[in-house]
């Protein structure tokens, strides 16, 4: 940890809720992405299946 | 060979596919260097202490705010007048990265302002552009949410679009004349681009990078859940006519 | 075209079309402020030109979904667009016959609520002119949102998301020419800023609105 | 007057319904459409009367001849009977309401406002607006819904009367109006739902084809 003097708070604040929020948004993505695919093959394996 | 080959679902998500790697992998690594460039090993400003280090992410995010929106005009005109599906899937994709972006840019620049200015909030006119763009996206993503039929919605939301940046440019000529009006509050702009020392410039363009990087693989990966959801629609549209 | 406007006229002001309501809501707003602020008839002059603007935004932005939702429901909308006149025209007439409902009203009553609020003297002919000039582009701006919210169910809360980050150009100019107006300054640019917004929305709005309900009446 | 439409396929909520539909109208003729529910009979009239466009083929009804007449009435609750008709004839650029009202039997009900009709009041009061549009050709979306047999007779008589004096008229609609109608029956255009075989990676080759 470096030596923040003063606004330690402040600019650990920062890139924390910074951070967290990129996560976030990168983890709601792939998670949507994931339930898509596999969504997606499902019914394609069905229609294939049914012919 | 052209531009339009990709507004074809497939060869998008062909191309996408072995793209999305790409753009993620060095977003993360030039993110993560420049981060901890920008956290760990730089010096403090003479005037504003420590709290200088938050430039690597206040700036790059607020860019991208502005360069999302931007995107999305520009994908919704392509969808309004040559109707490619993926474009508008693209500009729905965008919008919420670019909503996070404006929260990012907010939350940090009050966070800045905190101890610059002595307030968590002023009606700065960059910070309140910033706050009426963030309500742009609300009402954008809202306006995906509510419509069903999806070319509709994309239609809806392409016009919203066009005639959202139109005021959200008249907004900010507005604000910029509302603050520096009567109220002498205009003071607490802080010059950015002058007072930046020169040891901050290359991990700041080593975070507005990553940050670019961050937003396309970000796009292209949302890009590609929506083309698939879209066809998952449509295949179950087709399962019950058949 | 008059037939049309003539039409919504009449029709807002048989029983339950809602005519008056704006100014009661107005009314509300301008006397509840008091009791949120403090009775200080200092205070109180400062913010009275901003909160006759607010009110009045508020007002209008109430009657909004019932601007094409209700001729969407009962048909009228379907007809309309298949009717001779121009689908643009028809989001004009309409939109001006809203603001003769709600907002001509409101720029009556503004003079006496200002009274409540205790506006400054030379305030009173530059709240009415702005919010004369200004409230055109509410109505129309309002159209917008009303057409792009038109096909859905509930659209009411979803017609107000879109429509009020829409409005801040013209609440800034608007509120900003009555301020300067009530400190006894020159509020003549603010005031142009807001003649252009409101011509501006007149000459583009229509189109994207017209735009807007043929795509939600497919 | 001959209109021709030709191979038009429409689209309900981006889905092809119907395919192919091609028939012609000519003055003093009158179209019955039928098909079983859902088949896009609503859709083709839309699509007809311009409300919403066309995925493919022709038609040279031109939209400033049509008039449209949907599930609706399009009537305002609160105005009367003359003033609702009065409105429609002023948008459409007509004076004469009287015809109206009295081929429709509505001359006793001219002064009540349209809250208070019935159903099959209101109906008559919808269908009557289509005499003061002035236009030759009516598109009708189930005209007799909630008619009693005297008032479907009073339809008939009118539609009788429009295509004696050069109209014409398409009407979708269950039951036997008594009018020397040519049936068109859409069953043989449902649109075919694509099937073609899908590979794994899931989408067709075409542009759209993967969303429609």
């Amino acid at each position: 940890m470096p030596d923040l003097g003063k606004y330690t708070v402040e600019v650990s604040m920062a890139y924390g809720v910074s951070l967290i929020l990129i996560f976030l948004l990168v983890g709601v993505s792939i998670l949507q992405a994931r339930r898509a695919r596999r969504a997606l093959l499902e019914i394609e394996e069905r229609r294939k299946s049914d012919g | 060979m052209s531009l339009w080959e990709y507004a074809n679902p497939k060869k998008f998500m062909q191309t996408s596919g072995w793209l999305l790697p790409i753009f993620a992998v060095s977003s993360a690594v030039m993110l993560t260097v420049g981060l901890v460039w920008g956290f760990f090993f730089t010096a403090d400003d003479y005037r504003q202490g420590s709290t200088v280090k938050i430039i690597f992410l206040h700036v790059p995010a607020a860019l991208m705010a502005i360069n999302a929106w931007f995107m999305m005009l520009v994908t919704s005109l392509i969808w309004l007048i040559r109707r490619h599906h993926v474009s508008a899937l693209a500009a729905k994709a965008a919008a919420p990265i670019g909503m996070v972006m404006t929260l990012i840019a907010l939350v940090t620049g009050a966070v800045w302002g905190q101890p610059m200015w002595g307030t968590w909030w002023a009606w700065d006119p960059r910070l309140t552009s910033f706050l009426i763009l963030f309500l742009f996206y609300l009402g954008y993503i809202a306006m995906w949410a509510s419509v069903e039929n999806p070319d509709t919605a994309a239609d809806l939301t392409s016009v919203l679009c066009l005639v959202g940046s139109v005021f959200a440019v008249l907004s900010r000529y507005a604000v910029n004349f509302w603050n520096q009006g009567l109220h002498q509050g205009a003071t607490f702009s802080v010059d950015r681009e002058t007072n930046i020392h020169s040891s901050y410039y290359l991990p700041a363009y080593l975070c507005m990078a990553g940050f670019v990087a961050l937003f396309i693989a970000l796009v292209l990966l949302r890009t590609r859940t929506e083309i698939r959801k879209r066809r998952l629609q449509a295949l179950l549209v087709r399962e019950r006519l058949a | 075209m008059i037939a049309l406007f003539l039409r919504d006229l009449r029709q807002a002001t048989r029983a339950g079309g809602g005519f008056g309501l704006g100014v009661a809501f107005f009314l509300i707003v301008v006397v509840l402020v008091p009791f949120g602020v403090g009775p200080e008839s200092e205070i109180l002059a400062t913010i009275a030109p901003g909160i006759l603007w607010v009110g009045a935004l508020l007002s209008c932005l109430l009657s909004l979904d019932r601007l094409l939702a209700l001729d969407y429901e009962d048909g009228s909308l379907d007809l309309l667009a298949t009717a001779p006149i121009p689908l643009e025209a028809v989001v004009v007439i309409k939109a001006l016959a809203h603001w003769v409902v709600t907002s001509v009203p409101l720029v009556i009553v503004a003079p006496m609520l200002g009274v409540l609020l205790n506006l400054p003297g030379g305030a009173y002919g530059w709240v009415v002119i702005t919010l004369l000039v200004g409230t055109p582009a509410l109505s129309i701006i309002g159209a917008f949102g009303a057409a792009l919210t038109v096909g859905l169910k509930r659209g009411g809360l979803l017609l107000s998301l879109l429509v009020l980050p829409l409005y801040v150009p013209t609440l800034i100019f608007g509120a900003e020419a009555a301020r300067r107006g009530a400190d006894g300054l020159d509020g003549t640019t603010p005031l142009l800023m807001l003649a252009g917004i409101t011509l501006a929305s007149l000459a583009l709005l229509p189109f994207a609105a017209a735009w807007v309900i043929r795509i939600n009446l497919r | 007057m001959q209109f021709q439409v030709s191979d038009l396929c429409c689209t309900r909520a981006g889905v092809p319904v119907l395919e192919n539909v091609s028939f012609s109208l000519s003055s003093g003729q009158v179209i019955a459409l039928r098909g079983p529910n859902g088949i896009g009979k609503t859709t083709l009239l839309r699509t007809l009367a311009g409300l919403q466009p066309a995925q493919a083929g022709t038609s040279n009804l031109a939209i400033d001849q049509i008039a449209y007449g949907a599930h609706a009435d399009g009537l305002k609750a609160t105005l009367t009977v003359v003033e609702n008709l009065q409105f429609w004839a002023a948008i459409y650029g007509t004076t004469d309401i009287s015809t109206a009202l009295s081929t429709f039997d509505l001359e006793n009900l001219t002064a009540r406002q349209a809250q208070n009709l019935s159903a099959g009041q209101k109906r008559r009061l919808g269908l009557a607006r289509l005499l003061v549009t002035g236009r030759p050709v009516w598109i009708l979306d189930e005209p007799t819904v909630s008619l009693d047999a005297a008032s479907v007779a009073l339809f008939a008589n009118a539609v009788r009367t429009h295509c004696d004096n050069g109209g014409c008229a398409l009407i979708a609609s269950h039951i036997d109006l008594g009018l020397k109608a040519e049936v068109l029956d859409l069953t043989p255009y449902r649109a075919r739902p694509r099937t073609q075989a899908t590979d794994l990676s899931g989408f067709d080759d075409d542009q759209d084809g993967a969303f429609l």
